[in-house]
């Protein structure tokens, strides 16, 4: 294949394919087994210092971010992050000292609620890098190309730009076409965390609203640990199979946590809590307010249930309820 | 014409809703195209098709979403998807109109959305493409809106996000882009642009109410030619107003 | 791109991608129209002779049979088939003489219940030729190819065969592992006909059970007529949006056909008529037993309401679904 | 050991449902394949995870399907996903076991069930690959059942659909295919195959009960080794038939 332009971005996450098969062949349970376990655990047995990780949903929608303050509390060091519209998640990952490389889609903003003081502070005084550029198309592909077990997807965007230069990407004439197209590399990352409003002791998890990127995020990655709003029964996974988004041989770890996802949005369940979010924002505009942030909601609350009592506790929670069902 | 004072922002989401034609479909992303799109559905384009990156698509939103992944994005929609779906349509043409931000924009309509500064060493770090890149790839006429200013309009890009015309005619279909696409205009808070044929660079289509051409180009570091005759942007209707108080009740974008 | 190998089979519904978006800017619905019709309407208005056709479903599951005996009744001819898994449909299109090429994944049989008689005596004979061979999930990822507007996906499968020697594939060593690749070239049928549990008159279709290629099929056609169980408010589509796995402006015509699979299964609602299946496969072991079948229950019924009277009526059809509710 | 009689179908059901091992999972066809998994699911392999590729994923069975579109194939599955997805997980290395038939097989293992005679002008059309060759390429070990006569063992395919092992040691690896794959067993209704590593072509491993190496022998137009010490396949149990006819009642497939 006569490469006509290739990407210097850092190729993060790319296994060849024989390779992968051998990892998933000696490493995902084919069986039904219980996989239920705290956030705590669930953190120290699958995610260790170096990895390269990803974080469902999107902005901040059905982020589990229980996992993330849990990641911050055992002090994880030297991730990679996959930049995947990573918001909230990437923020405090990176503003604690958790994430210093990340490969970048949407990072370093709230979206309509401003850029983020605190990885723009990491990012821009040279302690968290960007090691690639790409886009959220070119990201979901890349993750389509590992859950395909296919080395890349051809694609028709990054072309003629500098996110393409930036990125691993790499540009080939098509044999049937003849026009230029842009190759992504499949990429397959050590640990995803995907909330999701429900799924039994096993694994097998439904997913209310849209899937976003987690269908294939969930194929695509080597450590699958979910977080869900509630367990249900085997019984009613099976009753309605074709609502299963993650089926459970994909998932190695199973954690119950209501409101997992607070302060960014669940579906149909609770809203974002727009007054925390801004908290973070106003306190993380200095190094040390940041930590205070993470003193007082992190390493000063023992786990998440803690945390939920910090910020508000029932009452805040069921106003969030409220807003989000139409009613607030 | 109104009668009544309107912000910039109002006036940019009516000249933004005007642009949308009925029966098209429109890629929208956080803010005010959500706004415009909205508006545009409420007036002349009812059988407009709003879809959404996360997934959603033909919502019938209830109030404004705050992120294009926000469940007020799949709220009564005629499907809630997912990202690879609503990007695979794109790319394969299903979609019309895609909206676009930008930090820094050039004469060819290009975008810089990823940094200011050098890349590795950043004055400034933007969030990158997001969805940016893809939209300015697949949709069939991408519109820019963005605040202008000397910096801001660049004769030279930091950082090139997302495609505009590259670097001219043809330039787009070279590069393997799907041919017949681009940015087909700009709204600023000074006026409206679109691009020349022969050179595929910007042009003064229309300025807003009370904008000179001086203004327009006391705002840009590249030259900007005027059509003649320049138009003047209609101001917001009453009716557009009153839509937009419906669609955005707490004024958290309209009143910036 | 160095091509290291490559498919001598006919690249059947291939375009290029640019030349199918302006196809599809031009031709495909954003706005809600009703698209109720007839069978016979949408027949005549959506397939011409000599396009290029594909049934949706799979085996004997889920096929769009009113569909099928419809393009029978009005004679088309020259028509190019997607034998994906294409049984009953095929056999029946071919044996009727309205099918004369086509590229098999899995064709000419009948799963358990046997080879064809009428289709295997057709290509036998040199009336229907094979003009490629391919797998299911190579089809399948030609429609992926069309459904995500790219000109071709990589895949593993069909290398080091003559499968691939009499495939439109080609090989070329995938620029990361330097390992030989195949690549599937896309495919956009001119028509596709799928049969969905529910949808609404715009098209919103939702599917119980898999999804088999119905949801790649349904963006990669040009033209799509479901054909539908029943026809549902708007209201309830947009109730779970997530349970639509085809949008409306995928769709070009809607007719809703009770029992419109049959003698094939439509899972959770009726199962196979097996006696059904054996009279057609019985009587097709000649051309004049074919034609006098065609001639009963096909030019003899005007139309598909008449067609179920003649399998057995209501008595049939209610056995057909108590054997589906396992209660047979 | 049995005590009762039993149909040759049934002893290829229990011997193919014997090679396949707890909590792993198994890419199941129409037919006999679909016993064996059931009739393994319920003997030794009670974590055998079932896969169909029309998409049903880990099924609770309650009847022999006719087919692998069928709804018994997701009855109280796990997921009813599609075929995209039941291919790409294969392709991915989520599948350690695939079954196949063949209407011809070479000492290679390589399959055909595409054609008898040529291509363009055939003695008999058979269906073609169907999901035969994605799984005789994807899965980590395929198992094939087939009958056997002179005509299907030959030492020259008319049409190679499937990839066994190709021209031998390397060669799957040499065109592409997934490192690792490839046929393990060959169950007939004479013996039970594997293949020598050396050069890849078949052995035999096992004749089933009163059946003779020169039986074998005169069933293939190719030469057969054989292991030393020859192993005999046990009968079915009791308890496997009690089994089989759970499964299928109506002996559908059993009683041929």
């Amino acid at each position: 294949m006569e490469i006509l332009q290739e990407g210097h971005g850092e190729l993060i996450g790319w296994h060849d394919p024989d390779e992968n098969r051998e990892w998933v062949r000696a490493h995902k349970p084919r069986d039904l087994v219980d996989k239920r376990m705290g956030i705590a655990e669930a953190v120290a047995r699958f995610m260790h210092d170096g990895d390269f990780i990803a974080s469902g949903g999107f902005g901040h929608v059905r982020v589990g971010m229980a996992a993330i303050y849990e990641i911050i509390r055992q002090g994880r060091r030297g991730l990679v992050m996959a930049g995947k519209t990573a918001v909230h998640d990437a923020d405090l990952l990176i503003a604690a000292g958790c994430v210093d490389r990340i490969e970048v889609a949407y990072s370093f903003g709230h979206e309509l609620r401003g850029l983020s003081p605190a990885s723009r502070r990491m990012v821009e005084g040279g302690h968290c890098q960007v090691v690639a550029e790409i886009s959220n198309a070119g990201y979901q592909w890349r993750f389509l190309a590992a859950a395909m077990g296919v080395p890349f997807i051809p694609a028709r965007n990054l072309l003629g730009t500098d996110t393409l230069k930036y990125s691993s990407a790499k540009v080939v004439a098509d044999p049937w076409s003849g026009k230029p197209l842009c190759l992504l590399p499949a990429c397959y990352p050590d640990v995803a965390i995907i909330h999701v409003t429900r799924c039994d002791m096993y694994g097998n998890a439904q997913i209310d609203g849209t899937l976003i990127e987690d269908f294939e995020l969930a194929r695509a990655a080597r450590r699958l640990i979910l977080t869900t709003e509630e367990i249900i029964p085997e019984a009613q996974i099976r009753a309605e199979p074709w609502r299963t988004a993650i089926p459970f041989f994909l998932v190695d770890a199973v954690t119950e946590v209501p409101f997992g996802s607070h302060p960014c949005q669940m579906p149909l369940r609770y809203y974002f809590d727009e007054d925390h979010i801004r908290e973070w924002m106003r306190r993380s505009v200095t190094a040390e307010g940041a930590d205070a942030y993470f003193q007082e909601y992190v390493f000063d609350a023992p786990d998440f249930e803690a945390y939920l009592q910090k910020i508000g506790g029932s009452t805040r929670l069921s106003y969030l309820q409220q807003v989000e069902a139409l009613r607030g | 014409m109104a009668d009544t004072p309107y912000s910039s922002t109002e006036l940019l989401a009516c000249v933004a809703a005007r642009l949308l034609e009925d029966r098209k479909s429109v890629f929208v992303g956080t803010g005010l195209p959500m706004i415009a799109a909205m508006l545009a559905q409420r007036t002349h384009a009812p059988g407009l098709l709003i879809i959404f990156e996360a997934g959603g698509i033909g919502p019938q939103i209830p109030v404004l979403p705050i992120s294009v992944g926000d469940s007020r994005t799949f709220h009564r929609a005629v499907a809630a998807s997912s990202m690879h779906d609503v990007m695979s349509i794109s790319q394969a043409g299903y979609l019309d109109y895609g909206f676009l931000g930008a930090a820094q924009i050039d004469p060819h309509g290009n975008i810089n959305t990823t940094v200011i500064g050098e890349h590795d060493h950043p004055t400034v770090r933007l969030p990158g493409s997001g969805g940016a890149n893809d939209v300015g790839s697949f949709c069939h006429r991408t519109v820019i809106i963005m605040r202008q200013d000397r910096r801001k309009f660049a004769a030279q890009l930091d950082f090139l996000t997302t495609p505009g015309h590259l670097d001219g005619p043809g330039a787009r279909e070279r590069a393997g882009l799907p041919a017949n696409t681009g940015p087909h205009r700009v709204i600023t808070q000074l006026g409206v642009y679109g691009f020349d044929d022969a050179t595929m660079t910007m042009r003064l289509l229309a300025v807003h109410p009370g904008v000179t051409v001086e203004e327009v180009r006391a705002n840009s570091s590249f030259p900007i030619p005027a059509a003649e005759p320049l138009a003047v942007s209609a101001a917001p209707t009453v009716e557009e107003q009153r839509i937009l108080r419906e669609i955005d009740p707490t004024g958290l974008l309209i009143k910036r």
